[in-house]
């Protein structure tokens, strides 16, 4: 009988060859059938056609900083959520109220930013 | 909307040293225009504008036109005494027009939804002197076409809020649309080439050796 | 922490000299040439905070294909085929405005029948430019492709029907100085009938799906609005000078082409927004297909040429004119001056389009950039006739 | 590395009917690469018009594969020039051809794209674009019918069909030596500089015998 944990080993293989297959092929590509050309034009930034003037990395309003946080904390209270819907239905009781009580923090959260402004887009 | 001898009148008698002139239109559209100086040129397009009875609000277009040197050969009676006594002669005298630039609105009323009025605009001449009041402040309507008339014409309108070239790139230096603009002779393969094209072909034919004796294409 | 903090909060002010640490720089970008919404090779120099815009300069000249000046070395009629080319979409009612203005320069009449089958083909072309509108306005507002098959299988009907008449799909050069070139082929009439009798099955459909659609009202209403002073002295023209509340329709205005003989209303907008520049279009649709019935229906028998004119050696007396008509964008007009030769001397095209252009910037600052977009396809320019 | 002889055309079909599929790389490459070819949404004038009828529901480029318009150059195969090309546009033009990863096609659709087609005699229009970079198709007409572009379609399909992956006559974009880049057009005082790009247009000589 083989070790019961040794599907995991084949899991990871696959897991592993499957994305590094074509890359492997194209670098074989690459490397045998069609040179690279990259070139001063080929690798300009594309705006339209025209040449770009001017760099993009400038400073942005403030505003976009709020809004990413809250999105960030939002995005991450998703996560935790994740483990808890899956063993949702052999939770007891208790753990429901653990949960709520996480989600209730930062729907207060919310509230507080949306009072304070954060959410109004600055016209 | 009154006839233009009768809006000519009340223009010069409201802007007194308005400088006015009714230019016919022989052809049957009958619509014919009030030449302006450059002067009085935006007080009178105010006035066409705010007028009461007129309204003239809406400028539809904005034309450019290029009228080169003309030379008019004319009949004249001359009197004149030959061998002693009078006798009526024709001559033809020439007369020289010297040539100018020239800028044409149609100027439209949408409250009492009458027009045209065809306004004049002329330069002093074709090289320095192609300037012209702008009319944009007036009516917003004008101010790409003018923009387009500079482009093309070359004339400078003072007072123009962004004068720019509108069409073409900013480096041409050219006025494409004046008649005596010849434009860059980019090479075409002309199969058949006749005339004006024959000679801008000829440039660019290898020459074929004359072998019998018979000119050379160049001499065709 | 109360909530009246909130004041202080943005009251930040930056010492004098140094920029207010919290807005950001402008960001100058092209909206090029080749940008999937903007109708053909336009390009706008936009200055963005952020996302909002601050500065937007209009560059044109991409497809200026000098019809002027080809238009003063050819003959009249040499022109005519090239009028097709200006408005690429609306061939038939560029044709009508160029022989318009021909017809008086030269003082030229036009019988019955050919008039009324100007109007009838004018129409139709204004059927294919604002339902061609609809599906390239909604592409630009996101709804990618899907409305534009609808629009574009309606306009095949019709392309149909100019290509069995005119032999040319999209380049008509049908009409001619004093009438039209050939008459109806047999059979057209009943399948112009059938498809104007179609038409409304489609409009219904759109109007079902655009007209209360809340993302629709969300992206268009209060965007771009457009005062009737500015409108009117900045010369915008057609459905956009509508839309803000001015009623001047050339048709009822100039009352060319026996259009005081039909019945029609001509639609007006309160607010000058998109909406309503949108809704201009879906109601003068309605009113085109009223027209088309009208003017189907009494459709006179008779020649379509007035026989005095002559084709190919066509020289007008001296003068000038300028002619005007009530194409689908605007008012096209023609500004011809003649010295007497086969060849006009000054041949000058009013593009509706450009001159619509004109406020683009006063509509468009202070919105954010996909409203540019909508914006820019709710005024409905066609860059051949922008730049000519 | 010699080219492979081709398959010989009896055996594969014999092999087929024993129910085995035979094929070289090369085809099974050419036919990917031709049944899905990407354009370039870029349209300049009213064959643009007519690009879009192409790809709308009658005529349908999508039986061809060639319905996915990407507006970036980056993820395009296909340029279809259609329209007139101005002066003011060819520098953009190039550069956008320049920034098409290989391997890159061009159809040159409508008469202007070709030679300026009816406005030849514009002082801003460019006589064709084979000035500045190489055409695989072109397709002549005012604007051409939908069909037309159809054709060209399965023209540029049967030129894809017959590229050459090894040897010496193999595919532009595998040959290091060919350039995938062309240089970008100056505005100058009256005219582009250069005007014809030297090394892409070849005029035809003339000799008058």
């Amino acid at each position: 009988m083989p070790d019961p944990y040794f599907f995991l080993v084949i899991f990871g293989a696959v897991a592993f060859v499957f994305p590094v297959m074509p890359l492997a092929l194209a670098w074989l590509w690459r490397r045998f059938f069609q040179p690279p050309k990259p070139g001063a034009g080929k690798n300009a930034t594309y705006e339209c056609g025209v040449e770009s003037l001017g760099e993009a990395q400038i400073q942005f309003h403030s505003h976009y900083y709020l809004y990413a946080i809250i999105f960030l904390i939002f995005d991450v209270e998703a996560i935790f959520l994740v483990p808890f819907a899956v063993a949702f239905t052999g939770l007891p009781f208790g753990a429901f109220i653990a949960i709520l009580v996480f989600l209730l923090l930062l729907l207060e959260g919310l509230v507080w930013a949306w009072g304070k402004g954060c959410l109004s887009w600055v016209k | 909307m009154e006839a233009l001898d009768e809006i000519k009148v009340r223009i010069e008698a409201a802007i007194p040293g308005a400088r006015l002139e009714i230019i016919p239109n022989p052809g049957p559209a009958n619509q014919s225009s009030l030449l302006l100086d450059h002067a009085h040129a935006s007080t009178v397009a105010r006035f066409l504008r705010d007028d009461p009875a007129l309204r003239l609000d809406y400028c539809s277009n904005v034309t450019g036109v290029d009228w080169l040197e003309r030379t008019v050969k004319k009949k004249v009676k001359v009197k004149k005494v030959v061998e002693g006594e009078e006798k009526e002669l024709e001559e033809t005298r020439e007369e020289i027009f010297s040539g100018y630039l020239e800028a044409v609105y149609h100027l439209y009323s949408m409250a009492h939804k009458h027009g045209p009025l065809v306004v004049r605009l002329r330069t002093r001449d074709r090289a320095e002197g192609a300037h012209l009041p702008s009319l944009t402040p007036v009516w917003r309507s004008a101010e790409f076409q003018e923009r387009e008339i500079y482009d093309l014409y070359g004339i400078h309108f003072d007072g123009h809020p962004d004068l720019r070239r509108i069409l073409m790139w900013d480096e041409f230096t050219d006025h494409p649309m004046r008649k005596d603009y010849r434009e860059p002779d980019d090479y075409e393969y002309e199969p058949t080439p006749h005339d004006d094209v024959l000679e801008k072909a000829k440039q660019h034919y290898v020459p074929r050796p004359a072998q019998d004796g018979t000119a050379n294409i160049a001499a065709q | 922490m109360s909530l009246s903090t909130r004041a202080q909060h943005s009251a930040v002010e930056a010492p004098p000299g140094m920029p207010s640490r919290l807005d950001g720089e402008l960001l100058e970008v092209s909206m090029g040439p080749q940008h999937p919404s903007t109708h053909g090779v336009f390009r706008m120099n936009v200055a963005l905070e952020g996302e909002v815009v601050r500065r937007l300069k209009p560059v044109f000249g991409y497809l200026h294909r000098n019809h002027e000046k080809i238009g003063e070395n050819t003959s009249y009629l040499g022109s005519m085929p090239y009028t097709d080319r200006l408005d690429y979409i609306c061939s038939m009612s560029n044709n009508w405005g160029y022989a318009l203005s021909v017809e008086k320069l030269a003082g030229i009449e036009v019988p019955e029948r050919a008039e009324y089958l100007r109007v009838i083909l004018a129409e139709l072309t204004r059927l294919v430019n604002h339902a061609s509108l609809l599906g390239f306005l909604l592409s630009d507002m996101g709804a990618w492709g899907t409305p534009l098959m609808y629009a574009f299988r309606e306009r095949e009907n019709i392309l149909d029907l100019f290509e069995s008449l005119s032999g040319s799909r999209m380049m008509c050069d049908y009409m001619r100085f004093g009438g039209c070139r050939c008459d109806l082929p047999p059979g057209w009439m009943e399948r112009a009938r059938k498809v104007v009798d179609g038409f409304p099955h489609f409009l219904d459909e759109f109007e079902q799906l655009i007209t209360g659609n809340e993302i629709l009202i969300a992206r268009t209403q209060e965007v771009g609005k457009l005062s009737a002073e500015l409108a009117i002295s900045a010369g915008i023209t057609g459905p956009g000078l509508r839309a803000s509340g001015v009623n001047y329709d050339l048709r009822k205005v100039d009352g060319y082409g026996f259009y005081p003989r039909f019945k029609f209303r001509v639609p007006l907008g309160e607010h000058g927004d998109c909406y309503d520049r949108l809704m201009m279009r879906v109601l003068e649709l309605r009113e085109t297909l009223g027209i088309l019935r009208q003017a189907m229906d009494d459709l006179p028998a008779g020649p379509i040429m007035n026989p005095k004119v002559k084709i190919r050696a066509f020289k007008p007396p001296v003068g000038e004119a300028y002619g005007r008509i009530e194409a689908p964008k605007g008012e096209l007009g023609f500004y011809l001056i003649s010295d007497g030769s086969g060849n006009p001397y000054r041949y000058r095209v009013r593009p509706p389009s450009l001159i619509n252009l004109t406020v683009l910037e006063d509509m468009c600052l202070g919105h954010t950039v996909a409203d540019v977009m909508v914006i820019l396809g709710s005024i409905d320019i066609v860059m051949g006739e922008v730049d000519r | 590395m010699a080219s492979a002889p081709p398959i010989d055309e009896g055996l594969r079909s014999e092999l087929q009917k024993q129910g085995i599929w035979v094929t070289s790389m090369q085809e099974l490459y050419n036919w990917g690469r031709r049944n899905s070819i990407w354009p370039l949404q870029f349209g300049l004038a009213c064959c643009a018009i007519e690009m879009i009828a192409t790809a709308a529901s009658r005529y349908d480029l999508a039986r061809f594969g060639g319905e996915v318009f990407r507006p970036s150059p980056r993820q395009a195969d296909l340029m279809i020039v259609a329209g007139t090309v101005t002066k003011k546009m060819a520098p953009q033009i190039v550069r956008l051809y320049n920034q098409m990863p290989d391997p890159k096609y061009v159809i040159s659709m409508g008469a202007c794209a070709i030679s300026g087609g009816p406005f030849k005699q514009g002082y801003n229009v460019l006589k064709g674009i084979d000035r500045y970079i190489p055409v695989d198709v072109y397709i002549p007409g005012c604007p051409p019918r939908p069909e037309a572009l159809l054709h060209a379609f399965m023209e540029l399909q049967r030129k894809i069909d017959g590229q050459k992956l090894t040897g010496t006559g193999k595919a532009a974009f595998l040959d290091k030596t060919v350039p995938s880049e062309f240089p970008v057009p100056a505005f100058g005082a009256h005219d582009l500089e250069p005007p014809a790009n030297a090394d892409v247009f070849h005029p035809p000589k003339i000799e008058r015998h």
